[in-house]
């Protein structure tokens, strides 16, 4: 382990650990990829492969009792926020080790220990959800923050408006998220938003909003850690829009006929992981040996997850009908 | 000893008692503080409990029914009011995709203790958009419990336990009750939602009705019995599940059939009913089933009209005397 | 009619108009009231009065071409779009002679021949349907702005966000005119909307967007004028915040228990019928018998309304079901 | 002469004559331009009509269906797309309350000319939020019009039909028939709607399907004539108004029925074809109607699961076994 080595001062622990986070998220995805291909996995997928600044610098930034809730595309969202990446796989391999037991797949991973609200399939859907959450730690008097990730897309949905409005009206703690990636599916933010600054318009709804280099964990963490500053000294909610990128497809099944080849180039050259890398090391807080061992933990934890989620075991048909209603104690 | 009392007080009590009782009730809708609830069902809660636990709300159903089901996950017990059904399809996405569903999708990881009243029905010339009769629309979903009181003592009991629910239940109250009054011990608690009520015992035929059609079928019932003709009338209560039990069961007495819905016909509860008595209880029958439901029409506001749209006692002894004749 | 004469100047004859306009919608209210405690009319009746100056200004700054999407707090923004009186109230009286054959009531007039869209009984839900009726005269050619009437309370709904956004990114020709009384039901805006300047949140759109004083018919007709011209030379649509009161209960059922007594007559010093007799007659525009022909005209149409409307048929009940379908020809 | 095309294809064509024949005909929906659709349905049109006829929309699902209305109004003919039945509960309270409506509240001064077009139904591991069958339920509000394409034919032709129609017209194609090939006459035209078609005959059972049921209720009918069981299989294809006349005249013949629907069982359109039969031919059954439905469960993820929640042809082949026995 002397490649670690570098990586002391706490600035050099917090980069490590974002760097551990984006690598984990990346790797993950990639080998998810190759078991879709092998049919492994099925339904729908949605890669965070270009996004995984956000997830880590976000979840890296609130506290181990903050509730979260995500989206479709909520691999990088779960395994950063802790949920173990067993679990994650096996749901998309849908056993009963899975994190919803295999009946939710790729797009519904909860966590209710880790409070881990999913995984939402319905744009703009997990948004209320947010605000309940938020509601309930307020009136319980716990001092946390509720933190909502959504896409540009979402935007659009009434329910931003509405949930904005509540949240700002009521000053509630929640930390509204949108991870602008500048498409929602095939459609570019400029023909989905007559306002494209959001920011801006979150704003209008009387609370602070900015946006955050989304390809840059740290400056996502500092951001997030600023906002969460304001949120627990009960100023209200916040709005944080992440500007970022995906460098795949919007899910499996799409061609990605709709964006410019030299675009998806460019912005590949502000990967945040090859940057977060050139940073560390400039910083000389990461050397190659320690590069090699972080990737070559990430591998093993990979492979130890293949394996669990192979030998998870698949829910008994009889048992199909559980879960609809509660077991009457 | 007994209280006369308004379904809208006994639901007001129940709601009293929740609040009371449980300091992790709240309620959250619009128009239920200040206002006094646009029935006036939670007039002085405000006062009683405070703005953090009687909220109003802004227009903005899908949001604060989506807010319920978070709170609901937060470990609080919300009681979330929408106005009335015909607003409640704003919220549809909230309760179908979240409520009815997060149990399952997260493989029994999440549950959602949330109420949602709304109140239901037609007859007060508020047309189209504004008389829908939805609830057997929402019994369709599973993960739901669908309640429909009809009684004074469903209206105070109904919503405990509802409120002891691990899971999200939908309170239909029909509008044409609120003013209707009764007796009710003031001591009156939870009451039982796993099994429909027989209101009337009878011999010769099963007339099914649930909370605003209930009176109707019981008025037609009385009026049979001048007739000769002995009807029995079953009260739903729970439209979804349904129990079905009671149903077949009193189908299997009186082998005759008549069913009261206050939706639209085609696609309501009462074609649930319908087909599982003819697969369950074919050979009991001894007519065809009759099926006494609102007219496929949006509800018109000219009173003849939204009359002629309804349920009347007069349909439903007509189906009755089709039935046994 | 010597009374007129003091009517001469275009200014004179815009003022008489509106005043004319506001006159008519009160008075028939105020029978309204008398009609509904007689029970010939039945149902939700929501009243327009105090807000008069409203529907007068806007509607005398529109064309006869241009569609108009109102709420259920029609019967003011009706009549001066030109609807008769007489198919008004008999549509209240729940008559075949009615604007809709009395299916619809107080809550739901229409009237295609002159582009008025209804009466829709939920909150928001005219939104949507202005936005169509503008894209379609766009679409074919036709330079025509579509009007769309809703209140404060509508700005929370989810749709006021998705329409004004879709609206703003199409640029269509779209006339938002938000009829802020301060109140939704027994809601103070305070407690419902995060931002009550709501021009601001117009604003955030990326579409003008101001307030005017709705007590003022002519302030009211001026910013209309103002803001058709850049609708109508293609610069997208327009936000007006209408600033205004209602001085009866939110509906016949309300007992308007929320509101200070007190606030509710200083509204009333600012009648927007008082202040612009008051204005008339400073300029030298409005005679004293010039009032009394006024109103004893108005009076004689609604007296003639009446009678129509008891004298309208009644729809058969085997009628019931037509209407639900077209007929196929 | 017929070419072989897919669902997809006919569907594209069934568009592409429609934007071509009528310059008031334009498309509006999330994805259906640049993206060339979610499931490729309209590529190429954008390219062929331009940005003014195939709109794409943010993702705003109560917007865009309210402003197909409101264009309708406005002399166009809109056909707009909602991705999946899924969303399409965000566009609900315009789509009852506003296009399903507007006909009948106005007194018949208003008329709709909108059709609506939506995928639907699961069996792609796609989880409880996207596997939603809801054209049954939609099936229960008057003002619509509600269409199932099953095969090709009606693929390409439907869709002409409905914009023909003055009324709203909700189109359901089912997510697993995109792929799906077959022959076609290039010059196939408007279809009928009026009418439930009988894909196979036979005289031992009814079995009714449609959309995406339809093919496995026709491999469960030649499994089972291996066995020597004829059944009669109709598709439904227009589920608002039912075609009662051809179950009910198919009953009369088969004297029993069995009932495959995609839905959740109790409340889906199932219950209402039981119904109608248990109504007006209770006589002519002899043996229990029998429905194979979807359990009532939120959709699995999981395989094993999904697909024991789904009718399956070996579901069918056991209904009517119990059926005929
Ligand atoms: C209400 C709704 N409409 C449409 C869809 C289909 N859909 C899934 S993801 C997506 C794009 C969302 O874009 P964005 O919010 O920017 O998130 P991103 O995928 O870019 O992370 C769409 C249209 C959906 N899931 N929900
Ligand atoms: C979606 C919806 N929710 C609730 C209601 C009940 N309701 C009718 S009017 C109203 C208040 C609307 O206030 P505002 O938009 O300010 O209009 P105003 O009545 O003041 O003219 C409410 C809550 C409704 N009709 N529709
Ligand atoms: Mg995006
Ligand atoms: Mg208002």
């Amino acid at each position: 382990m002397s490649g670690r080595r570098a990586a002391r001062t706490p600035r050099a622990k917090q980069r490590t650990e974002l760097l551990r986070q984006m690598v984990r998220i990346r790797r993950f995805e990639e080998r998810c990829v190759e078991l879709y291909s092998a049919a492994a996995i099925r339904g729908f997928m949605h890669l965070y492969i270009g996004e995984e600044a956000v997830a880590a610098g976000i979840m890296q930034a609130i506290g181990p009792e903050d509730p979260v809730v995500s989206t479709y595309r909520d691999h990088g969202h779960a395994l950063a926020r802790g949920l173990p990446m067993e679990a994650v796989l096996a749901e998309m391999y849908g056993r009963t080790t899975g994190s919803s037991r295999g009946r939710g797949g790729s797009m519904h991973l909860f966590d209710a220990e880790r409070r881990f609200y999913g995984g939402n399939a319905i744009v703009g859907g997990g948004l209320p959800i947010a605000v309940g959450l938020a509601l309930a730690d307020r009136m319980r008097g716990r001092p946390l923050a509720t933190v909502c990730l959504f896409g540009d897309g979402a935007v659009a949905e009434g329910e931003f408006h509405e949930c904005l409005n509540l949240a700002a009206l009521w000053r509630l703690p929640v930390l509204f998220c949108c991870e602008n990636n500048l498409y929602a599916m095939g459609t570019a933010i400029e023909r989905a938003q007559a306002e494209t600054d959001l920011a801006v318009r979150a704003a209008s709804y009387g609370m602070p909003a900015w946006p955050v280099d989304g390809m840059d964990a740290v400056a996502v963490a500092e951001a997030a850690e600023r906002a969460l500053e304001g949120i627990r000294g009960g100023s209200g909610p916040c709005f944080l829009e992440l500007r970022t990128y995906r460098f795949r497809a919007h899910s499996m099944y799409d061609p990605d006929r709709y964006r410019d080849k030299a675009e998806v180039e460019r912005w590949k050259e502000r990967d945040p992981i090859v940057s977060m890398i050139a940073l560390m090391r400039a910083d000389g807080e990461l050397t190659d040996p320690g590069l090699e061992a972080l990737e070559s933990e990430v591998d093993e934890e990979i492979a130890a997850a293949v394996k669990a989620a192979e030998a998870g075991p698949l829910e008994p048909v009889e048992d199909l009908t559980k879960f609809v209603y509660s077991e009457r104690s | 000893m007994t209280d006369t009392i308004t379904y809208r007080e006994a639901l007001r009590e129940g709601l009293r008692d929740a609040l009371k009782s449980d300091g992790r009730v709240f309620m959250m809708g619009e128009d239920i503080g200040r206002y006094g609830g646009c029935f006036g069902v939670s007039l002085g809660l405000l006062e009683e409990f405070g703005p953090d636990r009687i909220r109003d709300t802004p227009l903005s159903e899908s949001a604060f029914v989506g807010a319920g089901i978070g709170a609901a996950l937060g470990g609080l017990r919300p009681i979330v009011e929408i106005m009335t059904v015909n607003f409640s399809l704003l919220a549809l996405d909230q309760i179908l995709n979240n409520a009815a569903t997060l149990l399952h999708m997260s493989g029994g990881r999440l549950n959602v203790p949330l109420v949602i009243r709304m109140t239901t029905g037609a007859g007060r010339q508020l047309a189209a958009q504004h008389s829908h009769s939805l609830e057997g629309w929402y019994a369709h979903i599973p993960g739901l419990k669908v309640l429909a009181p009809a009684t004074i003592e469903d209206a105070r009991g109904m919503l405990q336990t509802a409120l002891l629910d691990p899971d999200p239940v939908l309170l239909f109250e029909h509008g044409a009750l609120y003013n209707v009054s009764g007796e009710l011990d003031p001591a009156a608690g939870a009451v039982d939602i796993d099994r429909a009520a027989v209101r009337r015992s009878g011999t010769d035929v099963t007339i099914t009705a649930y909370g605003g059609t209930l009176r109707t079928a019981l008025a037609a019932a009385a009026e049979l019995a001048t007739e000769g003709i002995d009807a029995e009338v079953i009260d739903l209560r729970t439209l979804r599940p349904l129990d079905e039990a009671t149903i077949l069961g009193s189908v299997t007495r009186t082998h005759r059939l008549v069913v009261v819905d206050e939706g639209w016909r085609s696609g309501s509860l009462s074609a649930e009913i319908a087909a599982r008595v003819a697969e369950k209880a074919l050979t009991e029958l001894d007519a065809p089933i009759e099926r006494v439901c609102t007219a496929e029409v949006p509800i018109p506001y000219a009173k003849q009209l939204e009359e002629a749209a309804l349920p009347q006692v007069s349909d439903i002894t007509a189906a009755v005397t089709r039935a046994v004749g």
